[in-house]
């Protein structure tokens, strides 16, 4: 079976380990016949756009499978909806969610949800005892970034703390000392503020210095979503409490494969959804996980 | 028109480099993109890309050639996208409101470029830079004050959908490509073929002997920035009534991607030379590279190292064409 | 006599605090050239410029055929007939000859919202203007005014001026960079216009040229008008003394003569 | 230096209009940002920012006085961390050995750009904006290739991290304050006491005027192209020390955050005017506004907004100063 | 008598395809004041760009006291004492007078790698060498040079080039902007230059400039040399029909008259 899967961007930590369970699939669907074609989106910029006319090339190749993030419902819903009426069979992965996969009639979804994810995230600060988180978005205005923030919010908020968003302007984005200081800056502004999580690993970097900065160490939690060598370091190392892990090496591994397996011998897996996260990494389970990334597959 | 075929005349046009150029990148990936990159639906996935930055690259370009710049595009279409959804989606009024506020931010925001400029005697790549995040601020601020989010979903049927925002020709190609099409008419026919297209390429060559040539250089200066923040919140309209949904971030790549089509186009980035074929070459030159890679079986992770050596070769062969129409004489045995 | 084709009458001009010119009266009549001479900054390119309605006056008016007028911008001086060749540029190196030439002012063919430029015509007209000027080298009207020579460019700049000319022709220093042979082209090209009945403002730094072709003087001095007289009432010595801004002078030879003698500066090495 | 003292000639200074709007924002802050804004914690949280955006604006502003400009200072950002990772993280090379890579790295980009620019006519923004496209390819194909990954840790011990990563006086400012503070007084003594800088601003004014009175411009241009670059895989090389880790993306935000400091610090975009300290100026003033919302209680959505009004304003008021500086005489009752 | 300070042997410079210059073979000797006259696009500029180190000749010899040199620098040419001021730029209006003055060849005091720029210096020299000059108005150094006149400008560039002209001064149409006051300064000035045992080349179009300053004249027609004399070996109508290409003309005035005449050209209205 032709399978495309469409994926973040380049030069998104995350995504290159979607990468990695695409490429171990991959043997698999060659073996049978087929290929796997893994289209990327080339930055966020113009987002719902660019994933829409995503969705359109793979149709326009022919292929016989999609697996595709429902990141904007709105927008990708009719392209989704174009690829099935075409003949295509679709696999939700990473973002959309059971009933999204029923109602455009996608075969399955595997993966977490942002939101949930999120959700995750402040749950884990209400059970530290945290009251006051902080979620820094360096991306403001993305929708899984937003959802993210959000869940998060939403979390610590039913555990009976408090939660805000810090959107950092693009003037930010990238530099990291600029990102550590508008972190501690809110630190020292605002004493009570004893949780801080960032939308992705390498802003994760950024945060620890910054509490570290703002005298902080111990009394303020770090999280951060999707995770790197240096946060896994410092979970390793106890400056920061957890990361949240979709778990992504499965959500394409295992959504390339079983599309696969549909497609060329008409098997089904009674599992629906395929939920692949979210998995909190923090000090017990740490490492587990770091064998794990030595392969890239976490 | 009515001289004889001559290959020199030909050469020193300043599209001339901008058809190579397309010619070898379409070359290049029909061996490599194999058959569907040039089907109708594979034609349709880098015509759809180049429509959309097609129609901000033409007046960024003739901003250009008059020898000015516009980075507010980036924050116009995400202004645009959001003003339609939040007036027509949000508060659900009519949709032909919302496309009218959207159309008029973009006219007021070009005017504020405008008057900036012709005023201070700042380089217009100051201030649009300034408007840039002076609209980015605007968008993020107000939707979140006004919506608490920064998504807008926007529901458009009848007239309005068909017009602006939905597929034709057989649901592949977006209605924008045709949009393109008929603009691109219309700004050949008033760059090169009336008068005012002389007086915008008079205007970059020497912006004072123009004006005492007696063009009105600060009206047309106001007229094509304009023009431009227009379009980029007209294309950010059509975005988000084609995809039901607007986001406050987005549209920044529009930027550099717009000034790379213009420039592989052939035109001038010191003002005074250029020409509006030889920009939608070049747009649809680079939405077939960004595109085209996709249908190859390269790694996806070299695609910015392949656009920067397209635009530097490109650069390099625009210059050696614009010598070479500065150095023509029309005789061969002429001394 | 009939009544002057323009006229200034009490023009003042100052640039913010900058005083440049003073109570300004001028006259130029059809069939005549009018010299204007003047020191560097004396404001002889600030003067034409209200002419030609790049800059406003700070007061006082200007006279067309007797009645006042106002010149809000460079279209209107050339509605009304005034074509001017500005100190610096008036050219524009990447544009063909033939749209160059008609910037401004192109001929268009068609009708109603289709007009189109006439590129045909406009070739044909500008290379036939730049050829009766004498550069004959020049036959493609669609050829870049970069490769021109400066010379050249002067050349396209005039003939542009003489063609749009109706009745007033306004000269900048046209003569600064030419040759002798293009200098004396522009003022044979002066001296036609003069024939054809147009006025002439002609600026100028050498005597030479301003005799050669002046039927009226006038001498600015630090913006105000210190002299104003017709041919053969003055002397070139009494001329060159004015344009150098009222600094009595002798002859230039005889002074520079002066000056080495009392130098005892050496004197040339003979011949080999 | 032995005249007395004089409003005018203070005034006529490129870096007047800085200092004058550095103030301003001070006091602004300093009003609603309240008392920790002004606390060395609060302090070093500005000057950090500003430390690591001056390293870079400075030789970018020269490069701005000299009439060129870098866009490509945004690709070198995470080419010299992802460099120093690569070489001392991933295969656990000496400190040193990924520290000269990364440096030589910047070396080698800045000779392409300047070699590029000098050699065609193309405007250096072009040239860059190219270049910007291939680092960014070039980094992130060879990082994935290289390590699987987009995000690389480092682990560094001893002198190299108290060098260029550590935090000093008291633990809140950063090393690169130092270095900053160095590199900018160095800057200072070359630029306006040793001849070198007259040549800088002699390219800026008039290029063929300057290489006919016998500056080698050639060779300057190269030389400001490598300083750009290099300083910028330099900041990049230290974050990447300080912060444990490099990732693929990002340093795009410097492209404008530095070109925006050096207008605000009063030079001219089209060359041949400025300082080295109003540069200084105008990176303090950038990351006060930027640093500064969070001191204060403002809707932190509206901070884009902010820095744009502030460019728009400091632009206005640097174009008044020039003019004085043009129409500047000494004596008052002189003619 | 003694060698030539410079000589040209037998130069030749093309650019890619086009040949300027043929077989040049040229000498100036100290004291002496060479003119070189010539249509526009003769080559002129580019000789003196060759005898500057701006350009470098295609093939030929450049010589300096008898002995042959390279010049592969403006920096080479400037240091071996030959000043140049070009046709066109020359001052950046942004800089200070002081820097301007000495961009290039920067005073410094202080000592090994402590060697700082000398504002103080530079100004006091600058200055004194504008007001040498008769700009008298000028008595700030750290003027910004964008805020003079385009004469003061002109004047300071020759005023550098004096200053720095050890041995040989070039002067490429120093006087076609200025006035005639202006002008005389210059004149002035390469008298004064020549008085010191410069050898001075000077590049005019204006008869009467080249005749009062002029020792010996060499004519560029197409990019060779077709005449090369001494004051009074021939008539200023000679000159100037070999200024203007080697084309005979009657004197100019003369001929302007006869084309009048033979057009029936209006002639003035007699005064008011
Ligand atoms: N736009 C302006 N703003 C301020 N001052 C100006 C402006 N234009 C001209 N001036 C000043 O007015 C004076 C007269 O300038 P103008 O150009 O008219 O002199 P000119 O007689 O043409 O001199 P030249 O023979 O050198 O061309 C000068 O001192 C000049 O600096
Ligand atoms: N860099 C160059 N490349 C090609 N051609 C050149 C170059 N420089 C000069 N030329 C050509 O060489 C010829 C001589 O030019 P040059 O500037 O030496 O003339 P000139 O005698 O100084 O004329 P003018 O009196 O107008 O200043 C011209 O035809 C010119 O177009
Ligand atoms: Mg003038
Ligand atoms: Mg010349």
């Amino acid at each position: 079976a032709d399978i495309a899967v469409i994926g973040g961007s380049n030069d998104d930590a995350f995504w290159n380990i979607i990468k990695k369970g695409i490429d171990d699939a991959t043997p698999g669907v060659v073996a049978n016949g087929g290929s796997v074609n893994y289209l990327r989106l080339v930055n966020y910029d113009n987002f719902a756009p660019d994933v829409v006319q995503l969705i359109r090339t793979a149709i326009s190749m022919e292929v016989d499978g999609l697996v595709i993030p429902n990141w904007v419902p709105e927008a990708e819903d009719p392209a989704i909806k174009d690829a099935i009426a075409a003949g295509i069979k679709v696999i939700l992965m990473n973002a959309g969610g059971a009933d999204k996969a029923t109602e455009l009639g996608a075969i399955n979804y595997v993966g977490s949800d942002e939101y949930v994810a999120g959700l995750a995230g402040g749950e884990y600060f209400g059970k530290g005892g945290q009251k006051n988180v902080l979620c820094i978005n360096t991306l403001p205005g993305a929708s899984n970034t937003e959802a993210r923030c959000k869940g998060v919010i939403d979390g610590v908020t039913t555990a009976g703390g408090m939660g805000a968003q810090l959107p950092l302007p693009t003037t930010s984005f990238g530099d990291a000392t600029a990102v550590a200081e508008a972190i501690k800056a809110e630190l020292l502004k605002d004493e009570s503020i004893d949780g801080v999580i960032t939308i992705s690993a390498g802003d994760a970097d950024s945060a620890a210095i910054a509490v570290d900065q703002a005298g902080k160490s111990g009394k303020t939690l770090l999280g951060s979503f999707d995770m790197n060598q240096a946060g896994l370091d410092r979970i390793k190392g106890g400056t920061q409490a957890f990361a949240i892990d979709q778990q992504p090496y499965l959500q394409s591994f295992l959504a390339v494969s079983l599309l696969a397996a549909h497609i060329d011998f008409g098997t089904d897996l009674p599992v629906f959804p395929v939920l692949t996260g979210p998995g909190i990494v923090d000090a017990s389970n740490i490492d587990a996980t770091l064998a794990g990334v030595a392969k890239g597959a976490r | 028109m009515s001289r004889t075929f001559s290959f020199g005349a030909l050469a020193r046009r300043p599209e001339a480099g901008a058809a190579l150029g397309l010619f070898a990148v379409l070359i290049f990936f029909a061996i490599f993109g194999g058959v569907t990159f040039l089907k109708p639906s594979g034609m349709a996935s880098w015509l759809n890309v180049a429509a959309n930055l097609g129609v901000i690259a033409i007046p960024l370009g003739l901003l250009m050639i008059a020898g000015e710049l516009d980075i507010s595009v980036g924050a116009m279409v995400p202004f645009g996208a959001m003003t339609v959804s939040v007036i027509s989606g949000h508060y659900g009024l009519p949709i032909w409101m919302g496309i009218a506020a959207a159309l008029s931010f973009g006219v007021i925001v070009g005017l504020v470029n405008g008057f900036l400029v012709i005023r201070t005697a700042v380089p217009s790549l100051i201030v649009t830079l300034g408007t840039l995040f002076a609209v980015q601020g605007i968008v993020l601020g107000l939707t979140v004050l006004i919506t608490k989010s920064t998504s807008v979903a926007l529901k458009t049927e009848g007239v309005a959908k068909v017009m602006f925002g939905d597929f034709v020709l057989g649901g592949q190609m977006q209605v924008m490509v045709l949009w393109w099409l008929g603009l691109t008419a219309l700004y050949v026919f008033f760059v090169h073929l009336s008068p005012f297209g002389n007086w915008v390429f008079a205007m970059g060559g020497d912006k004072v002997s123009a004006r005492n040539a007696g063009i009105p250089t600060e009206r047309l200066t106001m007229v094509l920035f304009v023009l431009s923040s227009t379009s980029a919140a007209f294309v950010g309209m059509c975005q988000a009534i084609l995809y039901n949904s607007a986001q406050v971030a987005g549209g920044q790549s529009f930027i550099f991607n717009a000034i790379i089509s213009v420039v592989v186009g052939g035109v001038l980035l010191t003002g005074g030379f250029g020409s509006v074929i030889g920009i939608f070459f070049g747009t649809i030159t680079f939405a077939i590279v960004t595109q085209g890679i996709y249908y190859t079986d390269f790694d996806r992770n070299w695609s910015s190292l392949i656009i920067g050596v397209l635009l530097l070769g490109a650069v390099l062969m625009n210059n050696t064409f614009r010598k070479m129409a500065l150095s023509y004489a029309p005789k061969k045995g002429g001394k | 006599m009939a009544a002057p084709i323009l006229a200034l009458r009490g023009v003042n001009k100052s640039f913010g605090p900058i005083d440049v010119l003073h109570d300004i009266t001028l006259e130029v009549r059809a069939g005549e050239v009018l010299c204007l001479l003047g020191d560097n900054g004396a404001g002889k390119s600030t003067l034409i410029k209200i002419m030609s309605g790049v800059h406003q006056p700070s007061s006082g008016t200007i006279e067309m055929d007797g009645t006042g007028i106002g010149l809000p911008t460079p279209r209107a001086a050339s509605e009304k007939g005034i074509a001017t060749v500005h100190q610096f540029g008036g050219t524009f190196p990447l544009m063909s000859i033939g749209r160059s030439f008609f910037v401004g002012v192109e001929p268009t063919k068609g009708f109603g919202p289709f007009k189109v430029y006439d590129r045909q015509r406009a070739n044909d007209i500008a290379v036939k203007a730049v050829r009766d000027f004498g550069i004959t080298r020049i036959d493609d009207g669609d050829r870049l005014v970069g490769g021109l020579s400066g010379g050249e460019r002067q050349s396209l700049a005039i003939a542009r001026a003489v063609h749009f000319g109706a009745r007033v022709l306004i000269l900048d220093e046209p003569t600064a960079a030419l040759g002798v042979k293009q200098a004396t082209h522009v003022l044979r090209i002066v001296n036609e216009a003069k024939r054809r009945g147009l006025a002439v403002i002609f600026i100028t730094h050498q005597v030479m040229h301003a005799m050669a072709v002046g039927d009226h003087f006038a001498v600015l001095i630090r913006g105000a008008v210190a002299a104003d007289f017709h041919k053969g009432e003055k002397t070139r010595e009494e001329i060159t003394d004015l344009m150098a801004g009222g600094a009595s002078m002798a002859s230039l030879e005889a002074e520079i003569e002066t000056y080495m003698n009392s130098h005892g500066g050496h004197p040339p090495p003979p011949a080999q």
